[in-house]
C-alpha cells in the first residue's frame, strides 16, 4: 500500500514539475495544481494510512491521526484560495499583454532603447 | 441479519455491480458518441441505484436507522442524468461529432 | 495570559474587515480608519516592545490549550523588534499611499491591513504550521498589493513572484509534512526538544525537511539564486507597496533565524546549524549579484530593488556564521536597511512624480520640481544604504564587519562587503547626479504637487536613518539583548511550561 | 567639553548659516566665521597643555559594542591641523563671499564648506580611529558634493564622482586597515593604539593593515597612482579648490600618516611602501606640472606631487624627516592656498585659465601678481621663503637614506630633479602668466584687479610665507615642534629652524634645482615637443569609460541572468530544493522502514494506476488545453477517492467540492485563452524537463515510502482525548479546525477573504477579448442558458441548501463542517449563475460578496473574543447542552458560531472570485463600475 | 407582513421537511422544530430563484407516473444491455418530437423520462419549445417511437400539467 | 454471501471506472471525455458507498452525495465551456 500510495505521490509531483517547467500560464496553472495534490496527500499521508480509521469518535475502534487531515483541509483552502488568484492573474497577463508567455518572450517592454541617453553617451 | 435481507443485498450488489459494468462496456464499446451517450444515462444510473438500495438495506438490517442519504443520491442522480446527457448531446451536435454510418436522421444545428 | 499579544493581529484583521466592508464609504473615511488602524497598531507594538525588553518570553495560547497541542504565539525580544520595525515602516508607507497612491482600487487599504496582519502572525508564532499560514496570509495580500495600480508593467513580474511563491508553499507543505511525520509535533519549542532524540532514518528525513524549509525562507528572503523574481517585481510596484516590501524579505530572514536558531541550533546534536554551511557563501554571491544588479540598473527603483538583495547577502552572511555578535549585528542592520529602503522606493517615486515622462529612469531629463528636497533626500537615502558614514548603513556594517574575528569567513566576508560598498557608492553616485544634476533643457508638463503625506512620509523613513544613529547605543544594546536571548534556547524551551488560565495555583 | 565643540560648531553653523541668507552675502559669511572663531578661541586655553608635549583628552561612551567612542584628542598635530583648517578656512570664507556670483547659491556653499570643516576638524581631533574614519568619509563625501557645486557643469559632476569613488573607496580600505588594528588591540582608542606599535607591527596581520591603512592615505592624498582624481576635482569653485585640494582634505591622507607614525611606521613594510610611493608622487607630479596649460591644472599637479614629498619624508622612517614632514605640511598649505587663490582671481578676473591666453597681466594687476610670484617662489624653493627651508630638510634627509649600493643615489637624484621640475613649473606660472607679452583673447578684457577684501585672505598667506621663511624659529617654532613631538610620540629629534644652515649638499642641491630648473623653463619648448609625442591619458574619461562600461556590463549580466523567463526562476526553484534534499536522502539506506509493506487491495491498486496514467498523461498531453483540464479532473477525483479510502471523509468532501470549483475557474479562464499550446520548446529543454521531473518525483516517492514505514507517535492522541470533552465534538478533525487550531483557520478564511478582494480588485479594470469560437472554427451556440437545465437548477437550489445546513450543523460532530456547507451553498450558487446566467441570479441574490466576506469574518472574529470578556485567550471555545421544550436536549457551542463565519467567508469569497471572472464576458450585462476615488 | 411569514412554495416546504427528517438521525423535538425553521426559511430565500413554478399542478398523478417510468427503466434496461453486449450493430436514428406540452417544467420532465427510459436520449429542445429532438439508440420505426412517448409519458404529463 | 458479493460487485464497478477511463483517454471528441468523466464520478459514487459496506460505516455517504452534486455541476460546466465558451456570463 505504502508503495503505491508514494508512487502516486511521485507522479504528480513529475507531472506538475514538468508543467511547471512549462513556458505558458496554463500548464504552469495546471502543474501548480497537480503539485498541490501531491503535497496534500503527503502531507496527508504524514500521519500514516489508516484504513476504515476516520477520525470519528465512536465510529471506529482505532482512528487515524487527525492532526495531518486538519492541516490538509486548512492547505486545500489556501490552495485553492491561491489557484484562484493565479489563474485570475494569468488572465490579467493575457489581458496586458495578448498573450500567455510566461518565459520571457513578451510582456517585458524592453528597456535597451531609451539606453541611448546616458550621461556617458551624451558627449 | 436476516437472511431475506442478505439475499437482497447480494442480489442488488450484484445486479448494480452489472448494470454499472454494462453501462460502461456500452460507453467503450458503442460506435458514436450519441448511442455511447445511452450507457452511462440509464444503466450506470440505474446500477448504482441499485448499489445504494443495497447500502439502504444494509444499515437498516443491521440497526444504523434508515439510511435516507442513499435515497436522496439516488433521486439526486436521477433528476441530473438527463440533464447532463441533454446538455452533453448539444454540446456534441454544436461541434458536429462525427454519427454512424447508417443513423436516421441528423442533429440539429446548434 | 496577556492579552496585548493578539493586538498586532487583531487590529489589522478588525481594521481590514472594516475596510471590505465599506468599499463603498468615502475615501476620507476609508482613509482616516485605515491610517487609524495603523496608529493603533504602532502604539501595540510599541507596548509590547517595552515589555519584551524585560527579557522574559511571554506565551499566548490561542483557545487555552497548551502548548504543542494549540497554537501559541510568543512574544519575545525579536518578535518585538520585528513587529515594531513593520508598524513603524507601515504607518509611514501607508501615509504616504493615502498621498494619492491608494486610489483607484477600494481594496488597497485593506490588503495593505490584511498583510501587516500576516507578517505580525508570522513574527509572533510558535507553531510551524501556523507560520505557513502566516506566510500564505501576506502573500496572498501582497499579491494583490503588487498588483495594485493598473497599469501592464507588474503583471509579468507579479506573475513570476506568485508562482515561485505557491512552489516555495507546496516546498513548506513538504518539509511540514516530513518534520511531522517524525516529531508528531508542530510546535517549535516541543520541535526543538524532539529533535535531539532522532536517529537514523529519521534524523535523515527530519534533516532533508530542514534544508527544504530554508529553501523556502531563502526564496522569501530572496537569497540567489531564488532572488530573481524580486528586482522587476518591486521596481513595478506603486511606491508604497514596494516601500512595504522592504519588510517582505526579513520574514524570511527571520523566519531563519527564529526556525534554525531554535530547532536546529547550536544544541541541536546531529542537526546542529543545519544548511549554514550553504547559506554562507551564498550570501555573499547574493550580496555581490545585489551589488551587480545596482550598477546595472536603469531605473532608481530598479536600483533599489537591488539593494533589497545587497541587504539580504549583508544580513544573511552573519547569520550563517551564528555568532551572537553576529546575529546582533544583523539586527541592527535588519532595522536600518529595511527602513532606508523603503524610504529610497518612495524617494524614487517623488522623482518619478516630478520627472515628467522621464519618471524614475537614469537617463538625463529637463531639471525636476522640487529638486532640492528630493536631492537631499536621496543623498541621505543613498548614503544610508552605501553603508557610509555618519548613517545608519555604516554602522550597521561596521557591526558586521566586526563580528567576525578571524579565519577565511572574515576574508570573505570582509572583502565582499567592503568591495560591494565600493560599488554601491559607485552605483548611487552615477544614479544620482545623472538623475538630479544633469539636466537637459525642456519642459515637463505641470506634475502633481507633492503633497504634504508624500513629503513627510518620505522625509520621515529616510530620517530614520539618523535617528538609529542618535539612539545607536540603546538600540544596539537591545539587539545584544535579543541576540543572547537567542541563542538561549533553553530559556525559550520554558514556555512549555507556562501554565493555562484557570490552572494558575 | 570644548574639543567636542570644537568639531561640533562648524556642523550647526552648516545649519545655522542659510539662516542669514536673507541677510545678503556679507551677513552670510559673517554667520559662517563665527564658528572658526568660537572654536579658536575654545582651542586657545589649551595651548599651555600642549607646549609643554603634553595633550587633552575628552572621552565619552558612545557605542561600545563597536568600539567607537566620542574621544577628542588635542595634540601638537591636531593643534596643527586644526590651525590650518580654521585659520585658512576663515580666509577661504572672506575670498568666497567675493568669488562666487551673485545669483548662485552662496547659502549652500557655505553650509557644505562649515561641514566640511567640521569634519576635517573631526579627523585631525578624533581619538578614536573609527570616529576618525566617521569623519573621514564625511570628508569625501562633501568634498563630492563640493567639488560638484557647479552641478550643471558635466566635468565638474565627473570630476566628483571620481574624487568620491577615489577617496569614499580608500576610506573603506583603511576601515578594514583599522578593523584590523583595532583587533590587535583591542581597542580603538589612540591612546591604546599608539601604545600597542610594537604589538601591531609584530602580528601577522601588519602587512594587510598596514596596506590598508595606506591605501586610504594615498587615495585621500592623491598618492601614485591614485593621484588622477586630484586634478579633475579642479573643476570645483577654486576656493574648494584652496581649502581642501591644496591645504586640508589632501592633507588629511599624510595626516593619517602622521597620527599612526608611531603604531605603524618603523619596519621594511612602511619604508618601501610610503616612500616609493612618495618618490613617484613626487616625481610625476612635478613633471606632469610642467606641461599643464590650465593654471588650476599646474597648482593640482604641483600639490600632488608635494605631497608625495610629504609622504617621501613620512616613509624615510626617521624622526628628523618627519619634522620635515610636519614642517612641509604648514608651509605647503600656506604657498599653495594662496596660489590658488591667486589663480582663482585671475580666472575671475580673465574669465579664464588657460596659460597660453593669459599674458602680461603684471600690467593689469600688479598687486596680485606680487603676491602670487611670491607664493611660486616659496613654491620654487627659494630661499627667504618657508619653502625653501621644509625643502632643504627634504634635501637633506634624501641624502641620509640607508639604501643599499646604488639605490642610495636614487632619492637625492630624484628630490633634486623633482626640484628642478618644480621651479621650471613655478618659473612657469610666474613668467608666463605675468609677463610673456600680452593676452590673447581673453573673454573679459581689460582684467584688473579683484575687490580689495578678496586679496586680503591671499596677503595674509603670503605675509605667513615670508614670515615662515625669514624667521621659522618665531613665527613657527613652537607650533612644529609640538606638532613633530606629538607625531613622533614624544622624543623629538635636535633639528635648527635657521634660513640657512651654511654651505652643504642640500643647498648646493638646491642650486642645481634651482638653476636646473630655470634652464628647462627656457628651454620649455623642447620638453613641450618631447612631452606632445605621448598621448596624454585622459583619466576623466577613462573613469567615466569604465563605470559606463561597468554599467553596460552589469546590466547586460543582469539581464541574462535575470532573463524575466519564469521557467528559469522555476527551475532554479525546484534545483535548489532537490540539491539541497539530496545530501540527507542519500544517507538514507533503505527507504523502506521498520514497518515495511502492507498489501495492497485491487481497488486501490487500480485507483492508483489510474490516477498515475491520468496525471503523467496531463504533463504529455498538456498542450491540448481542455483534455488536460478532464484529465486534471480525473486525478481530483481520485485524490478525493483517496483521501475516502484512507480514513479522512472531510478531506474527500473538501477536495471534491474545491475540485469542481477549480476546473469551473479554470475552464473560466480556458475561454479566452488559447485552446492549445503551440509547441515551442525544443527536444532537448522537454528532455532537461523530464529529467528533473522525473527525479523530483522519484525524490517524492523515495520520501514517502520512507515515511509511511518509520513507526510514529505524535501530539494526536491529545486531540483524540479531549475532542469530546474540551471541544464539544466527535468529529476530531472538525474540532482541530474550530478549536484546537482555530487560529490557522482564521488565518486561513483570511486568506480566502484576501484573494477574493484581491482578485475583484485585479479584474475590476480587465478587458478581454474572448474568440468568436472554439478552437476548431466553431463559433459559439447562441443558447447561452438551455431550457432543461434552468428547470433542473431551479429545484437545486433549495435542495442544496439544506443539505448545506445539514453538513454545517453535523460537522462539529460527523463528517461535514462550515468549509464544506460553504463549499456546497457556493456551488449550487454558481450552478445558478451557469444555468441562468449573470444578471438573473445576481439580481436575486441582492447581496454583495464583499458584505458577506466581511461578515464571515466578523463572525469567526466575534467567537473567537467572545472568551476575552471572561479573561480567557482568544478563540477559547465553550459549549453547553440546553433542554429546551420541544426540541429537547441540545448543544450550544461557540465554535459553531466560529464555524458559521468559515461558512460565510467561503461562500463570499469563492463566490465573488467567480463572479468576477464571469464579469469579463462579452455577454455579460453587468460591467464592473469604473472605480473612483 | 404576514406574507413574510408565509410559505411560499408549500410542497416545497414540505419536501424540505420531511428530508430533513430522514437526514437527521430520526426523529426529534429538535429535529422537528429544525426542519420547521429550514423548510420556512429556505424557500423564503430560494423563491426568487423559481420564478416560472407550475402554477398548478395535478401532483396525486405524479407516483403513478413515477411507478410507471421506474417499471420502463428496468424492463427495458436490460434490452440496452443485451444490446451493448450483443455483437450486432445498433440501428440509431435522430427523432424530431412534436410537443404538446407547453410548461417548460413539463417539458423537462418529459424530456428526463424519455432519456431514463432506455433507447432514447433527449437530445435537445427546440428554441421555440414546439420539438423535441430524440436520439433513439436502435429503432426502426421513428413514428412507433413517438407514438410510444405520446402515450406513455406526454398524456399523464398533460394530465397533470392541466 | 455478502462478502463475496461485495468483492465481485467492487471487481466489477473497478473494470467499469477502467472501461471509462478508457474511453476518457480515446475520446474522440471531447464530448466524449466529459461523458467519460461523468461516468466515472457515478461509477465513484457506487465505489465509496462500495467502501462504506465493506467497512460497516456510513461516514463515506456524503461523500458520495457531494460526488454526486459536483459531478453533476462539472458536467454541465465542461459542456457548457463546450458550446458556449463562457460558463459564467
Ligand atoms: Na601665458
Ligand atoms: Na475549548
Amino acid at each position: 500500500m505504502e508503495l503505491v500510495f508514494a508512487l502516486v505521490i511521485g507522479a504528480l509531483t513529475s507531472s506538475g514539475v514538468y508543467l511547471l517547467l512549462r513556458a505558458r500560464t496554463f500548464p504552469v496553472v495546471v502543474g501548480l495544481t497537480l503539485i498541490s495534490y501531491g503535497v496534500n496527500l503527503f502531507l496527508f499521508s504524514s500521519g500514516r494510512l489508516a484504513t476504515g480509521g476516520q477520525p470519528i469518535l465512536g465510529s471506529t475502534e482505532s482512528y487515524s491521526d487527525p492532526l495531518p487531515q486538519a492541516l490538509v483541509l486548512t492547505a486545500i483552502v489556501i490552495g485553492f484560495a491561491m489557484t484562484a488568484f493565479v489563474v485570475v492573474l494569468s488572465l490579467r497577463n493575457l489581458a496586458d499583454n495578448e498573450d500567455d508567455h510566461v518565459d520571457g518572450r513578451q510582456g517585458e517592454r524592453p528597456e535597451k532603447p531609451e539606453q541611448k541617453s546616458e550621461e556617458e553617451r551624451s558627449q | 441479519m436476516n437472511p431475506f435481507a442478505e439475499y437482497a443485498i447480494a442480489f442488488l450488489l450484484l445486479l448494480g455491480g452489472a448494470f454499472t459494468l454494462i453501462g460502461a462496456i456500452g460507453l467503450a464499446r458503442l460506435p458514436d458518441f450519441f448511442t455511447r451517450l445511452h450507457g452511462p444515462t440509464k444503466a450506470t444510473t440505474l446500477g448504482v441505484g441499485a448499489i445504494m438500495l443495497s447500502s439502504v438495506i444494509y444499515f437498516t438490517a443491521r440497526g444504523d436507522g434508515i439510511g435516507i442519504s442513499e435515497v436522496l443520491i439516488t433521486v439526486f442522480l436521477f433528476m441530473t442524468a438527463p440533464v447532463s446527457a441533454n446538455i452533453l448531446a448539444k454540446a456534441a451536435m454544436h461541434i458536429g461529432v462525427k454519427t454512424m454510418d447508417g443513423t436516421e436522421g441528423k442533429p440539429w444545428e446548434q | 495570559m496577556n492579552h496585548w499579544l493578539i493586538a498586532p493581529i487583531l487590529i489589522p484583521l478588525l481594521g481590514g474587515v472594516l475596510q471590505a466592508f465599506m468599499g463603498y464609504a468615502p475615501i476620507s473615511l476609508r482613509r482616516t480608519l485605515a491610517l487609524g488602524t495603523t496608529v493603533l497598531l504602532l502604539v501595540s507594538t510599541i507596548v509590547l516592545l517595552v515589555m519584551a525588553d524585560d527579557g522574559s518570553y511571554r506565551l499566548y495560547a490561542f483557545g487555552n490549550w497548551e502548548p504543542p497541542f494549540g497554537i501559541v504565539l510568543v512574544l519575545d525580544r525579536l518578535a518585538a523588534l520585528m513587529l515594531v520595525m513593520t508598524a513603524v515602516l507601515a504607518l509611514f508607507a501607508h501615509l504616504f499611499s493615502i498621498g494619492g497612491a491608494d486610489e483607484g482600487n477600494r481594496q488597497f487599504h485593506g490588503l495593505f491591513l490584511f498583510q501587516l496582519m500576516g507578517l505580525n502572525i508570522a513574527f509572533m508564532t510558535g507553531d510551524l504550521f501556523n507560520l505557513f499560514v502566516a506566510f500564505e496570509v501576506l502573500l496572498i495580500a501582497s499579491y494583490g498589493l503588487l498588483m495594485h495600480g493598473g497599469g501592464t508593467a507588474r503583471t509579468v513580474p507579479g506573475l513570476h513572484y506568485v508562482v515561485l511563491n505557491l512552489v516555495g508553499s507546496a516546498v513548506f507543505l513538504i518539509s511540514v509534512g516530513m518534520i511531522y511525520s517524525v516529531t508528531g509535533t508542530l510546535n517549535m519549542a516541543d520541535l526543538a526538544v524532539r529533535v535531539l532524540l532522532l536517529s537514523g532514518e529519521e534524523l535523515e528525513l527530519v534533516k532533508a525537511g530542514g534544508m527544504m524549509l530554508l529553501v523556502v525562507f531563502a526564496l522569501k528572503a530572496a537569497l540567489l539564486p531564488l532572488c530573481f523574481w524580486l528586482p522587476k517585481a518591486y521596481a513595478r510596484a506603486t511606491a508604497p507597496v514596494a516601500a512595504l516590501f522592504a519588510v517582505m524579505t526579513k520574514v524570511g530572514i527571520y523566519a531563519i533565524l527564529r526556525v534554525y536558531l531554535l530547532i536546529f541550533g547550536d544544541d541541536a546534536g546531529a542537526l546542529a546549524n543545519l544548511g549554514m554551511d550553504w547559506l554562507f557563501p551564498l550570501a555573499l554571491i547574493t550580496l555581490t549579484m545585489g551589488v551587480v544588479g545596482s550598477l546595472g540598473a536603469q531605473s532608481l527603483k530598479t536600483l533599489v530593488a537591488w539593494q533589497v538583495i545587497i541587504s539580504v547577502g549583508t544580513l544573511l552572511a552573519p547569520i550563517a556564521l551564528g555568532s551572537e555578535e553576529g546575529i546582533s549585528a544583523a539586527l541592527f542592520y535588519l532595522l536600518s536597511t529595511t527602513w532606508t529602503v523603503a524610504g529610497l522606493f518612495l524617494v524614487a517615486e517623488l522623482v518619478a512624480s516630478q520627472r515628467g515622462s522621464a519618471l524614475d529612469k537614469i537617463v538625463t531629463a529637463p531639471r525636476m520640481r522640487n529638486r532640492t528636497l528630493i536631492s537631499v533626500l536621496f543623498l541621505i537615502g543613498a548614503v544610508a544604504a552605501a553603508g557610509l558614514p555618519p548613517l545608519s548603513g555604516f554602522f550597521g556594517k561596521l557591526l558586521i564587519l566586526n563580528s567576525v574575528t578571524s579565519g577565511p569567513e572574515m576574508a570573505w566576508l570582509w572583502s565582499v562587503l567592503i568591495i560591494g560598498s565600493f560599488f554601491t557608492i559607485i552605483a548611487y553616485s552615477r544614479a544620482g547626479s545623472i538623475v538630479f544634476w544633469r539636466t537637459v533643457d525642456g519642459h515637463i508638463e505641470e506634475p502633481k504637487p507633492l503633497g504634504g503625506n508624500l513629503r513627510a512620509a518620505t522625509g520621515a523613513l529616510i530620517g530614520l536613518s539618523l535617528v538609529i544613529v542618535a539612539f545607536a547605543g540603546p538600540i544596539n544594546e537591545y539587539t545584544d539583548a535579543t541576540a543572547a536571548q537567542l541563542q538561549n534556547r533553553a530559556a525559550y524551551l520554558e514556555i512549555l511550561q507556562t501554565p493555562m488560565v484557570g490552572e494558575e495555583n | 567639553m570644548s574639543l567636542p565643540l570644537v568639531v561640533l560648531l562648524p556642523f550647526l553653523g552648516a545649519i545655522a548659516a542659510p539662516l542669514f541668507a536673507q541677510g545678503g552675502r556679507t551677513a552670510i559669511a559673517i554667520a559662517s566665521s563665527v564658528p572658526a572663531l568660537i572654536a579658536l578661541a575654545a582651542l586657545y586655553p589649551n595651548w599651555q597643555v600642549l607646549a609643554d608635549g603634553g595633550y587633552v583628552l575628552y572621552h565619552q561612551e558612545w557605542l561600545p559594542a563597536l568600539g567607537i567612542s566620542l574621544s577628542f584628542r588635542l595634540d601638537g598635530l591636531a593643534l596643527l591641523f586644526a590651525l590650518l583648517i580654521l585659520v585658512i578656512g576663515l580666509l577661504i570664507i572672506l575670498y568666497a563671499r567675493y568669488y562666487l556670483k551673485p545669483k548662485e547659491n552662496i547659502a549652500k556653499f557655505y553650509a557644505l564648506l562649515l561641514c566640511f570643516k567640521g569634519s576635517m576638524l573631526g579627523i585631525v581631533m578624533s581619538s578614536n580611529l573609527l570616529l576618525m574614519l566617521i569623519f573621514w568619509e564625511i570628508t569625501s563625501l562633501v568634498s563630492f558634493l563640493l567639488i560638484s557645486y557647479w552641478t550643471h557643469k558635466q566635468d565638474a559632476r565627473r570630476g566628483a564622482r571620481m574624487a568620491l569613488a577615489v577617496t569614499g573607496g580608500g576610506g573603506l580600505a583603511l576601515l578594514a586597515g583599522i578593523l584590523i588594528i583595532g583587533n590587535i588591540v583591542g581597542s580603538f582608542e589612540l591612546d591604546d593604539v599608539l601604545a600597542a606599535g610594537d604589538q601591531i607591527k609584530a602580528h601577522a596581520m601588519y602587512p594587510v593593515a598596514l596596506t590598508l591603512v595606506l591605501l586610504g592615505a594615498f587615495t585621500k592624498s592623491a598618492q601614485f597612482p591614485f593621484h588622477f582624481w586630484l586634478p579633475h576635482a579642479m573643476q570645483a569653485p577654486t576656493p574648494v579648490s584652496a581649502y581642501l585640494h591644496s591645504a586640508t582634505m589632501v592633507k588629511a591622507g599624510v595626516f593619517l600618516l602622521a597620527r599612526l607614525y608611531p603604531a605603524l611606521a618603523g619596519t621594511e613594510q612602511w619604508f618601501y611602501m610610503v616612500s616609493f610611493t612618495g618618490m613617484a608622487t613626487l616625481l610625476i607630479g612635478a613633471y606632469i606640472a610642467m606641461f599643464k596649460h590650465d593654471l588650476k591644472g599646474l597648482l593640482a599637479y604641483s600639490t600632488v606631487s608635494h605631497l608625495g614629498l610629504i609622504t617621501l619624508l613620512f616613509g624615510m622612517g626617521t624622526q628628523l624627516a618627519a619634522v620635515a614632514a610636519v614642517f612641509h605640511v604648514i608651509n605647503h598649505a600656506t604657498f599653495k592656498a594662496s596660489l590658488f587663490m591667486a589663480a582663482g582671481i585671475i580666472d575671475h578676473e580673465t574669465g579664464t585659465r588657460d596659460m597660453r591666453r593669459i599674458n602680461g597681466l603684471w600690467r593689469y594687476m600688479p598687486h596680485t601678481a606680487t603676491l602670487a610670484m611670491v607664493a611660486a617662489s616659496s613654491m620654487a624653493g627659494v630661499p627667504l621663503l618657508n619653502g625653501f627651508l621644509s625643502k632643504e630638510m627634504f634635501f637633506a634627509e634624501s641624502l641620509e637614506l640607508n639604501l643599499p649600493g646604488l639605490w642610495a643615489w636614487l632619492p637625492p637624484i630624484v628630490a633634486t630633479l623633482a626640484g628642478i621640475f618644480a621651479v621650471a613649473y613655478s618659473a612657469r606660472f610666474i613668467h608666463d602668466v605675468f609677463f610673456n607679452g600680452k593676452p590673447v583673447d581673453l573673454p573679459v578684457y581689460p582684467p584688473h584687479e579683484p575687490p580689495r577684501y578678496m586679496k586680503i585672505p591671499v596677503e595674509i598667506l603670503v605675509f605667513a610665507c615670508v614670515m615662515v621663511g625669514m624667521f621659522p624659529a618665531i613665527s613657527v617654532g613652537p607650533l612644529l615642534y609640538s606638532a613633530a613631538s606629538a607625531t613622533l610620540g614624544g622624543d623629538v629629534p635636535d633639528y635648527k629652524l635657521a634660513v640657512v644652515h651654511g654651505l652643504n649638499l642640500p643647498l648646493l642641491m638646491s642650486f642645481v634645482a634651482f638653476f636646473g630648473g630655470l634652464l628647462m623653463y627656457t628651454q620649455r619648448q623642447r620638453f613641450f615637443d618631447f612631452h606632445a609625442r605621448f598621448k596624454e591619458i585622459d583619466e576623466k574619461a577613462v573613469f567615466e569609460a569604465v563605470v559606463s562600461r561597468l554599467a553596460t556590463f552589469s546590466h547586460d549580466l543582469t539581464g541574462r541572468i535575470e532573463n524575466g523567463s519564469l521557467q528559469r526562476y522555476a527551475l532554479l526553484l525546484v534545483l535548489s530544493v532537490i540539491a539541497v534534499a539530496a545530501a540527507p536522502l542519500m544517507n538514507v539506506g533503505i527507504f523502506v522502514g521498520e514497518l515495511g509493506l502492507s498489501p495492497v487491495d485491487l481497488p486501490t491498486a487500480i485507483a492508483a494506476g489510474v490516477l498515475i496514467v491520468c496525471a503523467l498523461l496531463t504533463a504529455f498531453l498538456h498542450r491540448e488545453r481542455f483534455y488536460a483540464l478532464v484529465l486534471l479532473s480525473v486525478v481530483g477525483l481520485i485524490v478525493a477517492l483517496a483521501f475516502a479510502r484512507f480514513s479522512a471523509p472531510d478531506l474527500a468532501m473538501t477536495q471534491l467540492s474545491v475540485e469542481v470549483v477549480t476546473i469551473v475557474l479554470l475552464m473560466l479562464a480556458l475561454f479566452y485563452m488559447p485552446s492549445w499550446t503551440p509547441l515551442e520548446s525544443t527536444r532537448g529543454q522537454r528532455g532537461r524537463d523530464a529529467l528533473i521531473a522525473l527525479v523530483a518525483g522519484v525524490g517524492m516517492t523515495l520520501v514517502t515510502l520512507a515515511m509511511l514505514t518509520q513507526p510514529f507517535s505524535s501530539i494526536s492522541d491529545f486531540f483524540l482525548e479531549n475532542s469530546k470533552t474540551g471541544g464539544g465534538g466527535t468529529n476530531v478533525v472538525n474540532v482541530i479546525l474550530v478549536d484546537f487550531r482555530g487560529f490557522d483557520t482564521l488565518g486561513e478564511i483570511t486568506v480566502l477573504a484576501i484573494a477574493a478582494l484581491g482578485i475583484y480588485a485585479m479584474l475590476k479594470d480587465t478587458a478581454l477579448t474572448p474568440p468568436p469560437g472554439d478552437g476548431m472554427g466553431h463559433p459559439w451556440t447562441r443558447d447561452a442558458h438551455p431550457m432543461m437545465l434552468r428547470q433542473i437548477a431551479r429545484p437545486m437550489l433549495p435542495l442544496a441548501l439544506m443539505i448545506s445546513a445539514f453538513i454545517f450543523l453535523r460537522g462539529h460532530n460527523l463528517p461535514g463542517g462550515g468549509f464544506i456547507a460553504g463549499l456546497i451553498t457556493s456551488v449550487a450558487l454558481i450552478l445558478q449563475y451557469i444555468a441562468s446566467g449573470m444578471v438573473w441570479t445576481q439580481e436575486r441574490i441582492g447581496i454583495k460578496y464583499h458584505n458577506v466576506i466581511g461578515l464571515g469574518l466578523l463572525f469567526a472574529i466575534i467567537a473567537g473574543a467572545g472568551s476575552l470578556a471572561f479573561s480567557y485567550p482568544f478563540l477559547t471555545s465553550t459549549f453547553g447542552y440546553i433542554t429546551w421544550p420541544v426540541v429537547g436536549k441540545f448543544e450550544v457551542a461557540s465554535a459553531l458560531v466560529f464555524d458559521l463565519g468559515v461558512y460565510l467567508t467561503v461562500i463570499g469569497a469563492t463566490l465573488l472570485a467567480l463572479v468576477s471572472i464571469g464579469r469579463l464576458s462579452p455577454h455579460s450585462a453587468i460591467k464592473p463600475k469604473k472605480e473612483g476615488v | 407582513m404576514l406574507d413574510r411569514l408565509s410559505f411560499p412554495q408549500p410542497w416545497l416546504s414540505l419536501i424540505l421537511f420531511v428530508t430533513w427528517q430522514f437526514l437527521s438521525d430520526g426523529i426529534s423535538g429538535g429535529s422537528l422544530v429544525l426542519g420547521l425553521i429550514l423548510a420556512w426559511a429556505i424557500p423564503q430565500m430560494t423563491q426568487g430563484f423559481w420564478p416560472e413554478r407550475p402554477s398548478f399542478m395535478r401532483f396525486w398523478l405524479m407516483p403513478k407516473y413515477l411507478a410507471r417510468v421506474l417499471k420502463d427503466i428496468v424492463i427495458a434496461s436490460f434490452e440496452v444491455a443485451a444490446l451493448i453486449i450483443s455483437p450486432r450493430k445498433p440501428r440509431p436514428a435522430f427523432v424530431c418530437y412534436p410537443l404538446e406540452l407547453e410548461h417548460p417544467l413539463a417539458i423537462s420532465i418529459l424530456a428526463s423520462t424519455i432519456s431514463l427510459t432506455p433507447g432514447t436520449v433527449s437530445a435537445d429542445v427546440s428554441d421555440d419549445q414546439r420539438l423535441l429532438l430524440i436520439h433513439a439508440l436502435d429503432t426502426e420505426d421513428e413514428q412507433e417511437v413517438i407514438s410510444t412517448i405520446r402515450k406513455r409519458y406526454e398524456q399523464p404529463l398533460l394530465e397533470m400539467f392541466k | 454471501m455478502i462478502t463475496i458479493a461485495l468483492y465481485i460487485t467492487i471487481a466489477m464497478v473497478t473494470l467499469a471506472a477502467l472501461l471509462n477511463v478508457y474511453r476518457l483517454i480515446r475520446g474522440p471528441d471531447a464530448p466524449d471525455r466529459v461523458l467519460a468523466l461523468d461516468t466515472l464520478y457515478i461509477n465513484a459514487i457506487a465505489l465509496i458507498i462500495l467502501l462504506g459496506i465493506t467497512l460497516g460505516t456510513r461516514m463515506y455517504l456524503e461523500s458520495a452525495l457531494l460526488i454526486a452534486v459536483m459531478g453533476f455541476v462539472g458536467t454541465v460546466a465542461m459542456a457548457k465551456y463546450l458550446k458556449r465558451g463562457s460558463v459564467i456570463e
